[in-house]
């Protein structure tokens, strides 16, 4: 008998997926030394800032080194742990938390007087 | 089941009486009551305080009254047959959504209005104290005149008062209830509180909790608060200032305002009239039953400086006019005889109490950083005997310590 | 040790079932790592937090990125980071993520033919696995080097608020890859025995993961700790 | 029309002959057992805790009094707490994430059923290396949320905090490998039909815990880190006053935590009643889609308002007015939940079994404290209330009124599945009522005795503060709650063995776990059914459960209908086992730690290295 009822598709969320891993259009080596480039590019590129120290004293040293870390953040995250072309369940399972994390992070941030809104 | 929902009824309506006359009941009954506030802080709380009570009884009545009705109304009934199979109802959904977003708006608004009032700077000219919290007791400083006490406060009635609050050790909290919020005491950290106490509560006595666990002791880390009038204050503060004292000099005090010259032997500045203390504010605390003094001692309380001078308080405690008492681990004994408590109002200053402090502090208060001092004691944090070697004070040096503290007014 | 409760299979399945139905026809020990995955966010950003609260709190030196003189002794300390090798230890990471990428495709193909030398160079499961480990050893290495020359300098967990938050954090970090590492040597023992195919691609998957993720935090550490000042 | 796919025939006795005696327990891997396995342990825990708290009524039933010493008193309300909610609420809502999650979504056991196993075994290890040292008087004496500076090492030399911040550590490796576990198989065993919005809102709220342990563990997870490293290695985290440590790290850390841990506490109680309500009615859960999203919001939200807990600590007006207004908002979503309970069983058929009436009680108590705690988020407001008995007084009405009779409306409910007889009913009513009663007399007049002074967490307290008359009600409550778990107990050992045979279905109730026999087969469904609603046995034929019971007397063993089930192993309890060897060494010696550490290596890797189950083919 049948213990593994047919595969009926779960109308909310299975989309296409049949049992097993699904082959996803899977980025190949050429994809992946690109990406290895980019990243050490974007080291480079942020060691490179630290060294100039005009550039640390001003104010844009903190926020461009936040953004070029995201960046990097989310081309190993997007490539190299493929959420991008993975099920979106992954995604929401990542992000949600990640989320929450840099919320809470900010909020802390906050409490402790490391950043401050003005008022009155 | 029609009785049990009656009960249930009865029984709510029971608790609310109750909590009515919680609410209006007076002082003397409920001398820690928060409803009854004496101080603006004190009052922009209770508006908020009514307010919340207010809207929580509706929602509560509503709320447990549709349940109830509810519940009685539809109880199953022989051969129900199968009820409509509601789903939900948008509209009411809906409905119960924003009636309590509503009601949160009356709460939200005069909250945030009280949060910014209340976390203010404090009025030009307020009257300062330090507060710093010790486990297990009260250290108060009025950096203006001077004056160190310990566990009791003198407030005049009518000017605000600012307490800046740190901590010698852990995390505490400081309290008075009848006069307003609480501010925790936080290593580390500098925190503010302010009030003013109203005009109408000179000469009153207020209880005063740590309300932050800290310890084996925290529940016996309690102060007073006088209120009284600002001439009261000014002389109390004068004799304070005074160094230590004890006998026939005491008389040299000034006097000033209305206040008769103290008779001899009594406080140089004006201390509040023990015998006026109310009865809340006199401690009941049980004396260990273990714990005993031989009775019918007298002492000398010239004697008893010298005793103390050559003891291990002075390790601990500053007496000014006592040049070689200069610890700071304890309180401040200066003007310890003038002070309604000891022990962070664990037991009232009398010469029965002190004697069996000095001789074994930590049966007395558990876990007390004061070490165990009679001889032949148990110690019991250092599980040990007190033994001469470790400084172990006779029944006789110890009435005559007595009779040196209690003098000094 | 261990009972067998039935080993009787499956009589009459009408389709190949693979393994157990899923409703997502997805394999459990993915979601779980996502979800692990997630779980470490909250993780590292306590451990992020507190360093940064507590940055420029220290009442003693040595400090990250400023000099300091011990009032008592008369000492100069420079600023602890140093930033050229913590950059090549980086480097390393971000490398290692690559080979980690090459070492699954290379399992996920193991049965796909060969053409060139470089599609079988690509295709070795065992040189990029071990490519990955050595990577991540280095980068323990450097680590271990930072850390006792740390010590050399006077800093130790102890020593200020710096010295614990900084140690807690990059120590955590520091396990995470040696666990890592641990995970590699095992799947490399499983290849040298029988071979990953790729019908094993999950397992590697999986630890690739978790690779990827230890070194996308370590992104957030070098820019939040080393570099900005 | 038939839409519901019932399990055909399926059973044999009460579990498959193989399986009983000591070693089968030991080594189960069957999530139903290891639920079990889970409720007994949460119930003595519960009954310790409960014992606790009775001796800190006793103690404070009147002024001055001194059955117990200050040190030990501190040493009980701390155990108190952390046995309530770490060994008896969260572990009792573990016994029903383990019991019912596959039972309602219609699988043969979790995702990883070993894994499983290694969480409780964690866990009853964790919960006797915390619980044990009271025995002797050296137990936790911090408070359950052991606040530095107090818990570092030159405030509290003893090992009495080594006890506590190990022992958590221990029971967060158990929560957080349990919520992977329930998370993935929520997300992915679920039935074929079984989509995310017909899911039973037990599992819904289950599914809600999960991320929230998920997320909240990990942050108390550091923040004891810290401090064992301030207790063991002397770091400088909340420990040293000179070094310019902030003690405010740890209070925040703590209740990023800790105020997820309260709806931790409470969402499975939630998800119960949502099962309770609607059978007893015979109406299906009102708004069921909005009661979903209530429960996504309350746990978002419960991310922004942990520093309600710290409004006295002078975090300034706009932290003030920010935490605030957060946990305001939190009432507007439970408020859609209790109204939406009430609107359930409008126009119903209410069957007022004990499981209904502890339903019923959870919506009329929990409400009184979710007020109490609207009142405590207003910030000026709570520096009159916090830390006195006021909060008490909230705490108790969430917890008990809200977990507490949620879990038993649970017990109660599906006690009947779990042991295939029904609980004696007149027994239960008398237990609800005494409880109920017990719970209104204890709590309620600590809103009074907070509100007029009386401080929380003191060993005593002075003749004349006002207090007597309400300490005295609440001791005399309290003492009614042992006559009531005394009857449950016999109730519940008396029904186990001599209760009404249940049948499946016994309560008429709609979803899918009374499809099949009670107790469930090892293998929970000798099919799986394909769902296609919400309350699958109410909207499908009647004969269908019907003849599900019948055939369940004649069922078959899971090597007859050919079903693979997984090995049972004793591993994961020896990699437990291995990892509190491991913690002991801490605290002794690294002898130890290094036994520990290898026994547990060893089995993990034998464990990973072994087949869950026999090959398909
Ligand atoms: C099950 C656990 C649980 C739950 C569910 C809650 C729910 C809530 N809690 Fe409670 N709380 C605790 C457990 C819990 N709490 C514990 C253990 C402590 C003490 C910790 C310690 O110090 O030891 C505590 C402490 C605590 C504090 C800190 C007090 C202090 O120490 O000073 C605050 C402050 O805001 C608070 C608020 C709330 C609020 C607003 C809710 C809300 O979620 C409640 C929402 C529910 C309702 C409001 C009722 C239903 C709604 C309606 C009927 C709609 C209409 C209502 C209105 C418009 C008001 N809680
Ligand atoms: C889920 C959580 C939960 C539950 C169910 C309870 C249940 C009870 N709690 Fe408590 N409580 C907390 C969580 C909980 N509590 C927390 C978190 C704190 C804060 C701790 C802190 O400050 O750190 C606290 C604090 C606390 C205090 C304050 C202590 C203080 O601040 O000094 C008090 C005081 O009355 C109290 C009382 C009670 C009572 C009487 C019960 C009763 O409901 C208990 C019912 C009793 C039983 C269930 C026992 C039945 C016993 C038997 C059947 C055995 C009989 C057999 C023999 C005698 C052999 N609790
Ligand atoms: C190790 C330090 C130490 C020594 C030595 C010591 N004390 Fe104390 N003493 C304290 C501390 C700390 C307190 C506060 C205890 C409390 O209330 O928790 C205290 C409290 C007191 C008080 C009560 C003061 C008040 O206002 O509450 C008196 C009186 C007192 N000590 C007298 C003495 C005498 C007399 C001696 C010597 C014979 C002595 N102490 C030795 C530390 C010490
Ligand atoms: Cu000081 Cu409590
Ligand atoms: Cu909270």
């Amino acid at each position: 008998m049948d213990t593994h009822a047919t595969n009926l598709p779960d109308s909310a969320e299975a989309d296409a997926h049949a049992p097993g891993e699904v082959e996803h259009a899977h980025p190949t080596w050429s994809t992946y030394w690109k990406v290895a480039l980019i990243l050490t590019l974007i080291t480079v590129a942020e060691v490179w800032l630290y060294y100039i120290p005009s550039f640390v004293a001003g104010r844009g040293f903190i926020p461009t080194l936040l953004v070029l870390s995201a960046l990097k953040f989310t081309i190993v995250v997007m490539f190299y742990m493929h959420l991008k072309y993975d099920h979106r369940l992954f995604r929401v399972l990542f992000t949600g938390p990640l989320m929450i994390a840099s919320l809470t992070l900010l909020a802390l941030m906050f409490l402790f007087g490391h950043l401050y809104i003005k008022i009155m | 089941m029609k009785g049990t929902d009656r009960l249930r009824r009865l029984a709510s309506y029971a608790f609310f009486a109750a909590f009515a006359i919680a609410a209006v009941s007076c002082n003397e009954a409920h001398p820690n009551t928060t409803l009854v506030p004496h101080s603006d802080f004190g009052r922009e709380i209770d508006f908020l305080w009514n307010r919340l009570l207010l809207l929580g009884t509706i929602v509560f009545v509503l709320v447990e009254g549709a349940l109830i009705f509810i519940v009685i109304k539809y109880r199953r009934r022989e051969n129900q047959p199968t009820p409509p199979q509601t789903h939900g109802s948008t509209m009411l959904e809906i409905t119960w959504t924003l009636i309590p977003a509503v009601i949160l708006v009356f709460i939200a608004v005069p909250t945030v209005r009280t949060i910014f009032i209340t976390q203010a700077q404090a009025a030009p000219g307020s009257l300062n104290i330090e507060v710093t919290g010790h486990q297990w007791w009260w250290e108060f400083k009025y950096p203006e005149y001077g004056v160190t006490t310990a566990n009791e406060i003198y407030l005049p009635v009518g000017r605000t008062v600012n307490f800046r609050l740190r901590s010698a050790d852990v995390i505490h909290s400081f309290w008075t209830p009848q006069l307003g919020g609480k501010r925790d005491v936080v290593t580390n950290r500098t925190n503010y509180l302010w009030y003013t106490p109203d005009s109408s509560t000179a000469s009153s006595v207020w209880n005063g909790f740590c309300v932050e666990y800290c310890g084996a002791s925290h529940a016996n880390m309690r102060f007073r608060v006088f209120t009284v009038t600002p001439e009261q204050f000014t002389s109390w503060v004068a004799g304070q200032k005074l160094p230590a004292q004890f006998g026939a000099v005491a008389t040299a005090a000034p006097a000033r305002g209305p206040n008769p010259p103290p008779p001899p032997g009594s406080a140089p500045g004006y201390i509040f009239p023990r015998e006026k203390i109310p009865d809340y504010a006199v401690p009941h605390s049980p004396i260990p039953p273990d714990l005993k003094f031989t009775p019918g001692l007298t002492g000398n309380a010239a004697r008893g400086k010298q005793v103390f001078s050559g003891a291990a308080c002075i390790g601990c405690h500053s007496i000014a006019g006592n040049p070689i008492a200069m610890g700071v681990l304890g309180p401040n004994l200066t003007h310890v005889g003038s002070r309604s408590t000891i022990a962070a109002g664990r037991f009232p200053m009398a010469a029965a109490y002190l004697a069996l402090w000095i001789k074994n502090a930590r049966k007395m208060k558990p876990e007390v950083l004061m070490p165990t001092l009679g001889l032949d004691e148990y110690d019991p944090v250092l599980k040990a005997k007190v033994t001469a070697a470790t400084g172990g004070l006779t029944d006789q040096q110890i009435a005559d310590i007595v009779a040196y503290l209690t003098a000094l007014k | 040790m261990t009972a067998p409760a039935a080993r009787i299979h499956v009589a009459h399945t009408s389709a190949p079932a693979p393994h157990h139905y899923t409703t997502l026809g997805l394999d459990s020990r993915k979601v779980a790592i996502w979800a692990f995955i997630g779980s470490e966010c909250m993780l590292f950003v306590s451990l992020i937090s507190t360093y940064l609260i507590y940055k420029g709190r220290s009442v003693v030196g040595p400090f990250p990125h400023e000099t300091w003189t011990d009032p008592t002794t008369g000492h100069v300390l420079k600023p602890i980071l140093n930033i050229p090798v913590t950059s090549a230890s980086t480097f390393v990471l971000l490398m290692s993520s690559l080979f980690m990428v090459l070492a699954l495709a290379a399992v996920q193909n193991k049965e796909k033919p060969k053409h060139s030398r470089g599609d079988r160079i690509l295709g070795n499961s065992k040189l990029w696995l071990w490519m990955t480990a050595i990577a991540g050893t280095t980068f323990l290495g450097f680590q271990a080097f930072e850390f006792t020359s740390f010590v050399h300098e006077g800093l130790t967990i102890r020593t200020n608020l710096f010295g614990s938050s900084f140690f807690t954090l990059t120590g955590f970090h520091g396990a995470h890859v040696t666990a890592g590492v641990l995970w590699l040597v095992t799947l490399l023992a499983i290849d040298y025995r029988r071979g990953l195919g790729s019908r094993d691609s999950l397992l590697v998957d999986i630890a690739a993961l978790y690779w990827h993720f230890v070194d996308v935090i370590w992104i957030v550490i070098f820019t939040l700790v080393y570099l900005i000042k | 029309m038939a839409t519901t796919a019932i399990s055909t025939p399926a059973y044999r006795g009460e579990y498959s002959g193989e399986q009983s005696g000591l070693w089968s327990w030991l080594s189960t891997v069957d999530h139903k057992r290891i639920g079990i396995l889970y409720l007994y342990t949460a119930l003595f825990f519960f009954m310790f805790g409960g014992v606790e708290a009775l001796i800190l009524r006793a103690q404070l039933g009147a002024p001055n009094q001194h059955l117990v010493s200050a040190e030990f008193y501190n040493q009980l309300f701390t155990m108190h707490g952390t046995t309530m909610i770490f060994l008896a609420i969260m572990p009792l809502s573990a016994a029903f994430f383990n019991f019912l999650i596959p039972l309602q979504i219609g699988a043969r056991d979790v995702a990883f059923p070993r894994l499983n196993a290694f969480s409780y075994w964690v866990y009853l290890f964790g919960g006797i290396f915390i619980t044990v040292p009271i025995l002797f008087a050296v137990a936790p004496n911090g408070g359950w949320f052991g606040y530095a500076p107090l818990t570092t090492k030159p405030y509290s030399p003893g090992i009495n905090i080594d006890f506590w911040v190990i022992g958590l550590q221990i029971l967060g490796v158990s929560s957080l490998a349990a919520a992977f576990n329930f998370l993935t198989t929520i997300i992915n065993l679920r039935a074929p039909g079984m989509t995310l919005m017909r899911m039973p809102m037990f599992t819904w709220m289950a599914f809600v815990v999960q991320f929230l342990l998920v997320l909240a563990f990990p942050v108390i997870t550091i923040a004891l880190v810290f401090l064992l490293f301030d207790r063991f290695f002397g770091t400088n985290f909340y420990n040293t006053v000179s070094a310019g440590a902030d003690p405010l790290l740890w209070q925040h850390l703590f209740w990023i935590f800790g105020h997820p841990e309260v709806y931790i506490l409470v969402l499975p109680a939630f998800g119960l009643v949502s099962e309770v309500l609607p059978t007893y009615s015979r109406k299906p859960l009102f708004g069921y889609p909005v009661m979903v999203y209530s429960g996504i919001l309350i746990a978002a939200l419960g991310f922004g308002v942990w520093a309600h807990h710290m409004f006295a600590v002078g975090m300034g007006p706009i932290a003030d007015t920010f935490f605030g207004l957060t946990t305001m908002l939190i009432a507007i979503p439970t408020g859609v939940k209790i109204f939406n309970w009430i609107a359930t069983m409008a126009q119903g058929a209410i069957r007022y079994t004990t499981s209904m009436l502890f339903g019923i009680g959870l919506v009329g108590l929990f409400t009184i404290g979710g007020i109490s705690g609207i009142m405590h988020s207003s910030p000026p407001a709570d520096l009159q209330q916090t830390d006195t008995y006021f909060i008490v007084a909230h705490f108790h009405y969430v917890l008990f009124g809200g977990s507490i009779m949620g879990i038993f409306a649970g017990i109660y409910h599906y006690f009947p599945k779990i042991q295939g007889r029904l609980m004696d009913e007149k027994l239960g009513k008398i237990h609800f009522w005494l409880t109920f009663i017990a719970m209104n007399l204890t709590f309620f007049p600590m809103h009074f005795s907070g509100m007029l002074g009386m401080p929380r967490r003191i060993y005593t307290y002075d003749a004349g503060q006002g207090w007597d008359l309400y300490n005295a009600m609440s001791t005399a409550g309290a003492m009614i709650f042992p006559i009531a778990m005394l009857i449950f107990i016999y109730n519940f050992f008396k029904s186990r063995k001599s209760g009404e045979i249940a049948g499946s279905n016994p309560w008429g109730a709609g979803t899918l776990e009374w499809s099949i026999p009670s107790p469930p087969p090892d293998y929970n469904f000798a099919k799986i059914p394909t769902v296609t609603s919400r309350y699958p046995l109410w909207e499908g034929k009647e004969v269908d459960h019907e003849s599900a019971r019948i055939n369940s007397q004649e069922g078959k063993t899971a090597a007859e209908l050919g079903i693979v089930m997984p090995y049972n192993t004793i591993k994961p309890l020896l990699v437990a086992l291995g990892l509190i060897i491991m913690f002991c060494g801490l605290m002794t010696t690294p002898i130890l730690i290094a036994a520990g550490a290898a026994l547990l290596v060893f089995s993990l890797y034998s464990w990973l290295l072994s087949p869950l189950e026999p090959e398909h083919h």
